[in-house]
């Protein structure tokens, strides 16, 4: 069912219209509206955005919406107006970027003080900006949503700014972001020159079956880079730990749990749509994956061995990067599948527990594991949360990311990676044994404690400025609730029926060029291929599920009371160096990251363009 | 035509190595200024009268005075 | 990682960059050749909505969306810079020095070219779907001539002509007009965006339809925003003294 | 001269790189990357260029619209791209300023707050 004048065709460019309307208007009356009307405005927007959005995946489900803007309907094929088209993914991931900022909204009720109407406005710009980037068929209308999104987080990155590290963070957040986004204009610039149009699927059309030149290759680096400098791909992962550990609590959840995934969303995209059908699948294949388990393993090691919990958390978020590349790098159906699965089931946890680290930093005034050794045993609701959470980020069944996880585990040995499913236990295991390291700590007082000569090393957690005036005698209920709902929606992805299939039929619409330009172009319906019958969880997955939660459980003990255990500190002692040496690359200059960025390029070029040779 | 288009490509490309050569904080404003110049007039060259107008206005005034401000409040105060 | 060290994995990694991004360039067809297709469809489209500038045509008509996201930039790195630069919990405000002398030549020549820039700025805002120039050319005319006080007066004398809190209106005014006319737009013809008012004869004032309203409704976004992001600069530059600094300096 | 006008455009782009790599003053770092950001202005309106055609507006000397003109589209980009470069350079800025408030240096090399 393809409409181009249908009332839901409408949906979409409103989508994006309605968050700047009321941006405009909150900036404009917010000085004189007190602090409580704000917030409700606010979250009435972002709770309209979310039915808006949820109304159009429904119909996505069925089939692409595509709205012409401007009534510049395409004749013979041809169109000079901008597209967008809303398949179930793209409505998806723009729906769980609306539900987010509702949840962001309702956790920093009350919650900053000496803030007007500006951090609002902030919000509502950065989720038009994902909207707008999640539904638009446009590559320049991707590099436009794509810096929207970059200037609001610049922003609100930064808003703390008493606090010293965060406008560091910023800085390089927004440096190396728009250098990226700069390469890939150079991209969007060749392509047009080749093609002559600007639009997806005109774009996927002209190049079909084009023999790859070295034009192509470099259009293809270029836009990849500005786009996997977003999903934070090595070695562009920089920039995201110092941007996640300094940003306001609900903004890191809305870093971490959608604009992240949303450079992966962008990149296949881009990738399925236009370039699919030019280069050979196995040289991006193996491009995709090489580059996905080199994230994983960084982002895993680095997560171990932090001690601020909220650079901890963006590690982990890294590590889960290089998994979601892994599995959409599969480059098949239940790959992609996979990758969806895994990336919602990820939000719900991360962001829960980025919420927890936010209760953390307002009670006690430091995100610092090794300070705050034993200080909240006494905290019997956030104790328990704390050790849901860790267990689900290292995929405990029936959580969503062990769905996703064993999906994505059965998709990349399907595909001929047979060490796959080691890779996702090992890095979801790290992970969770990280989490569950730091709440022993903290919130049960296990393990020694621990010895002076640990208390300099690394960024420590105790600069960190808390967002409250005066630390919280309790967590407030506007606090707990979004913590709840989103363990809850994790839970629930993992329980729901037909969760897999739908994802499955998603997952066949996102990876079909030639239907997504059909229905573009000539507004005819293709028909999709059948949804496909398929259970949830399947024995394999749920046993490597379980043993990722178990090696996490024992990772955390080993980190707790392994240094009594005298052959393990000197196995510890042999690796310190390569890990010293790993902690100084992320130095926290700005100067090393764009260089490290370059070096990436090189290495997806290379990657993309000898085998070509 | 061509000719002048080729000149005025060179002049951009040094505007870029002098901007980007420049250490000294107060002369970063000025040389900014030129570069931006020097990119309107090649966008005139290239038959492009709307972005010449719109970098004039940016590149050349309101860039240029936002990086002097800048650099005077980051000036280490004696 | 060393300064040394760094240089020399810039040079390494932009060498081989550079290489790739020429053997990619070389394949673009020729500079200067008349493969344009886009332009050939765009320019039919242009003259069909009477909108004689066919770049203001394509940035307010055909790819109206970009525009919108671009204005939508505009306005948060405008609304980005006003809570990064608002004062701090150590900061004070104090009085400028009285400033220092002025050549009376530039006194003059502030005074007679401050009406001049004002009404060319108008005028390239309301001849932009005509002439060269637009909504955004004409607000940067606008948004720096009004510093022209400055130059000529002091800073007391623009501060006065410039309520920063009146600009964020004119700012939200620009943005949200231009974000509701695409909203009505869909709503009454079912075209977001779309050029749904009159469009007059090609090549006279009136003509053009919803080009000339979007380019006012940018022009006026565009000249506040740029007075307000100047005026936290000059602002942080001039009068806020930290204490941080202070003490330290 | 064919592919001069794409060589000098990747050149301006690898300079601004160099001089955000070398640099030693963060307003410095944010000037280079606007200045790397004109590298893709130079590559989109030499991709629009067509010899020996006026520019495509027909109002200014009232002239009979004709499809031999430079490419629009291109210069909508570099407009769009012109707004993008100044706003984000202001927000950079102004981080930067914040940077030497709480620093009190604008050294990109004296900047530990966020190691390992």
């Amino acid at each position: 069912m393809v409409t181009f004048d249908d009332g839901v065709a409408l949906v979409p460019p409103i989508a994006i219209a309605v968050p700047i309307v009321v941006a405009c208007v909150l900036l404009a009356v917010g000085r004189r509206l007190p602090r409580m009307v704000v917030d409700a405005t606010a979250f009435a927007c972002a709770a309209g955005e979310v039915g808006m959005l949820a109304v159009l995946l429904e119909r996505a489900a069925h089939g692409r919406v595509v709205t012409w803007s401007g009534h510049w309907n395409p004749k013979n094929g041809y169109s000079v107006g901008i597209v967008l088209v809303s398949d179930a993914l793209g409505a998806g991931i723009a729906l769980l970027a609306a539900a987010l900022v509702v949840l962001a909204l309702v956790y920093s009720w009350r919650y900053f003080d000496d803030v007007d109407a500006h951090y609002h406005c902030l919000v509502l710009l950065f989720l038009a900006g994902m909207v707008g980037f999640a539904l638009t068929g446009d590559l320049f209308d991707m590099f436009v949503f794509f810096e929207l999104m970059g200037a609001a987080a610049y922003a609100l990155t930064g808003f703390k700014i008493e606090d010293r590290t965060a406008v560091q963070g910023a800085l390089n957040f927004g440096v190396v972001n728009s250098l990226g986004a700069y390469i890939a204009l150079m991209g969007v610039g060749l392509l047009y020159a080749r093609v002559g149009n600007l639009t997806l699927p005109q774009l996927g059309e002209a190049l079909a079956h084009h023999k790859p030149d070295a034009l192509l290759v470099a259009a293809f680096v270029a836009v990849m880079t500005g786009l996997l400098v977003k999903a934070a791909m090595t070695p562009f992962h920089f920039w995201l730990a110092d941007a996640h550990a300094v940003a306001p609590t609900p903004i890191c959840v809305l870093f971490s749990g959608v604009m992240v995934p949303l450079g992966i969303y962008g990149a296949f995209r881009v990738y399925w749509v236009v370039f699919s059908r030019v280069f050979p699948v196995g040289d991006i294949r193996r491009a995709f994956v090489v580059m996905g388990v080199m994230t994983a393993l960084v982002g895993a090691v680095m997560c171990l061995a932090q001690r601020h919990f909220k650079r901890l958390l963006a590690y982990s978020t890294i590590a889960h990067v290089g998994l979601f590349l892994v599995a959409a790098g599969c480059l098949s159906d239940s790959g992609t599948a996979g990758a969806a699965l895994y990336i919602a089931g990820h939000a719900g946890v991360k962001c829960a527990l980025f919420l927890l680290a936010g209760t953390m930093l307002n009670r006690y005034g430091s995100v610092d594991e090794i300070d705050l050794f034993g200080r909240a045993v006494d905290a019997k609701i956030m104790r328990w949360l704390f050790l849901v959470s860790g267990l689900a980020l290292a995929g405990i069944p029936p959580f969503g990311t062990g769905l996703g996880k064993a999906v994505s585990e059965e998709a990349a040995s399907h595909v001929g990676y047979v060490w796959a499913p080691v890779l996702f236990v090992a890095v979801s295991a790290a992970t969770g044994a990280a989490v569950l390291r730091a709440t022993g700590r903290v919130y049960f007082g296990l393990g020694e404690p621990p010895p002076e000569r640990l208390s300099h090393r690394g960024t420590s957690g105790s600069e960190e400025e808390p967002e409250v005036k005066g630390l919280l005698g309790r967590v407030r209920l506007t606090m707990l609730v979004p913590i709840l709902v989103l363990l809850g929606g994790s839970l629930a992805l993992g329980l729901l029926p037909g969760a897999h299939a739908a994802a499955e039929h998603a997952a066949s619409a996102f990876t079909d060029p030639s239907a997504y330009a059909k229905e573009a172009l000539t507004g005819r319906e293709v028909v999709g291929t059948p949804p496909v019958h398929v259970g949830n969880w399947t024995m394999a997955g749920v046993l490597l599920d379980l043993l990722s939660a178990g090696l996490a459980v024992g990772g955390a003990a080993l980190a707790l009371y392994g240094a009594r255990v005298a052959r393990l500190t000197r196995i510890a002692g042999r690796g310190l160096p390569a890990l010293q040496g790993l902690r100084r690359v992320h130095s926290g200059l700005v100067t090393d990251y764009v260089a490290w960025l370059m070096t990436g390029v090189v290495v997806l070029g290379g990657l993309v363009g000898l085998p070509l040779r | 035509m061509s000719a002048l288009i080729a000149v005025a490509l060179t002049l951009v490309a040094l505007g870029a190595v002098a901007v980007v050569m420049t250490d000294d904080t107060s002369r970063q404003a000025v040389t900014l200024s030129v570069f931006g110049l020097l990119l309107s007039v090649l966008f005139l060259t290239l038959s492009a009268p709307d972005v010449a107008l719109s970098q004039i206005g940016v590149g050349t005034a309101i860039v240029p005075l936002m990086v002097m401000l800048a650099i005077r409040r980051t000036r280490d105060k004696q | 990682m060393s300064r040394t060290a760094r240089l020399m994995m810039f040079v390494v990694a932009g060498g081989a960059v550079g290489v790739m991004l020429v053997l990619g360039v070389l394949d673009l067809p020729h500079f200067g050749s008349s493969f344009h297709p886009y332009r050939d469809a765009a320019v039919p489209a242009a003259v069909a909505h009477a909108t004689s500038n066919v770049i203001s045509s394509v940035n307010f008509d055909l790819r109206g969306l970009d525009t919108l996201g671009e204005e939508t930039i505009l306005l948060t790195s405008v609304l980005g810079v006003a809570a990064l630069l608002r004062p701090a919990e150590d900061e004070e405000e104090r009085k400028p020095r009285r400033a220092g002398s002025l050549l009376d030549m530039t006194r003059l020549f502030g005074y007679v070219f401050l009406p001049l820039t004002l009404a060319i700025g108008f005028i390239t805002v309301a001849h932009g779907a005509l002439t060269p120039g637009g909504g955004f050319q004409g607000g940067v005319v606008l948004g720096t001539g009004i510093h022209l006080l400055y130059v000529a007066g002091s800073y007391h004398a623009i501060e006065k002509v410039r309520p920063v809190e009146a600009l964020e209106y004119g700012e939200s005014l620009g943005a949200g007009a231009f974000a509701c006319f695409g909203i009505a737009g869909a709503l009454v013809s079912a075209s977001f965006l779309g050029n749904i008012l009159p469009w007059g004869t090609f090549g006279e004032l009136f003509s053009s339809g919803s080009v000339l309203f979007l380019s006012c409704a940018v022009g006026v976004e565009v000249a506040s925003g740029v007075i307000v992001l100047l005026a936290q600069f000059l602002h942080q530059a001039i009068e806020v003294e930290s204490h941080v600094e202070a003490g330290k300096a | 001269m064919t592919y001069y006008a794409y060589l000098v455009a990747v050149f301006v782009l690898l300079t601004g790189v160099f001089g955000i790599v070398r640099s030693r003053n963060l307003i410095h770092t944010v000037v280079c990357l606007s200045v790397a950001q004109s590298g893709t202005y130079v590559l989109l309106l030499a991709i629009g260029y067509q010899r020996g055609v006026s520019p495509p507006v027909f109002g200014s000397p009232p002239v009979k619209p004709t499809t031999s003109v430079t490419d629009p589209l291109v210069q909508a980009l570099t407009l769009t791209d012109i707004v993008v470069s100044a706003t984000v350079t202001a927000l950079l800025l102004a981080i930067a300023v914040q940077v030497h408030k709480r620093h009190g240096t604008v050294d990109p090399n004296e900047l530990v707050a966020l190691e390992g």
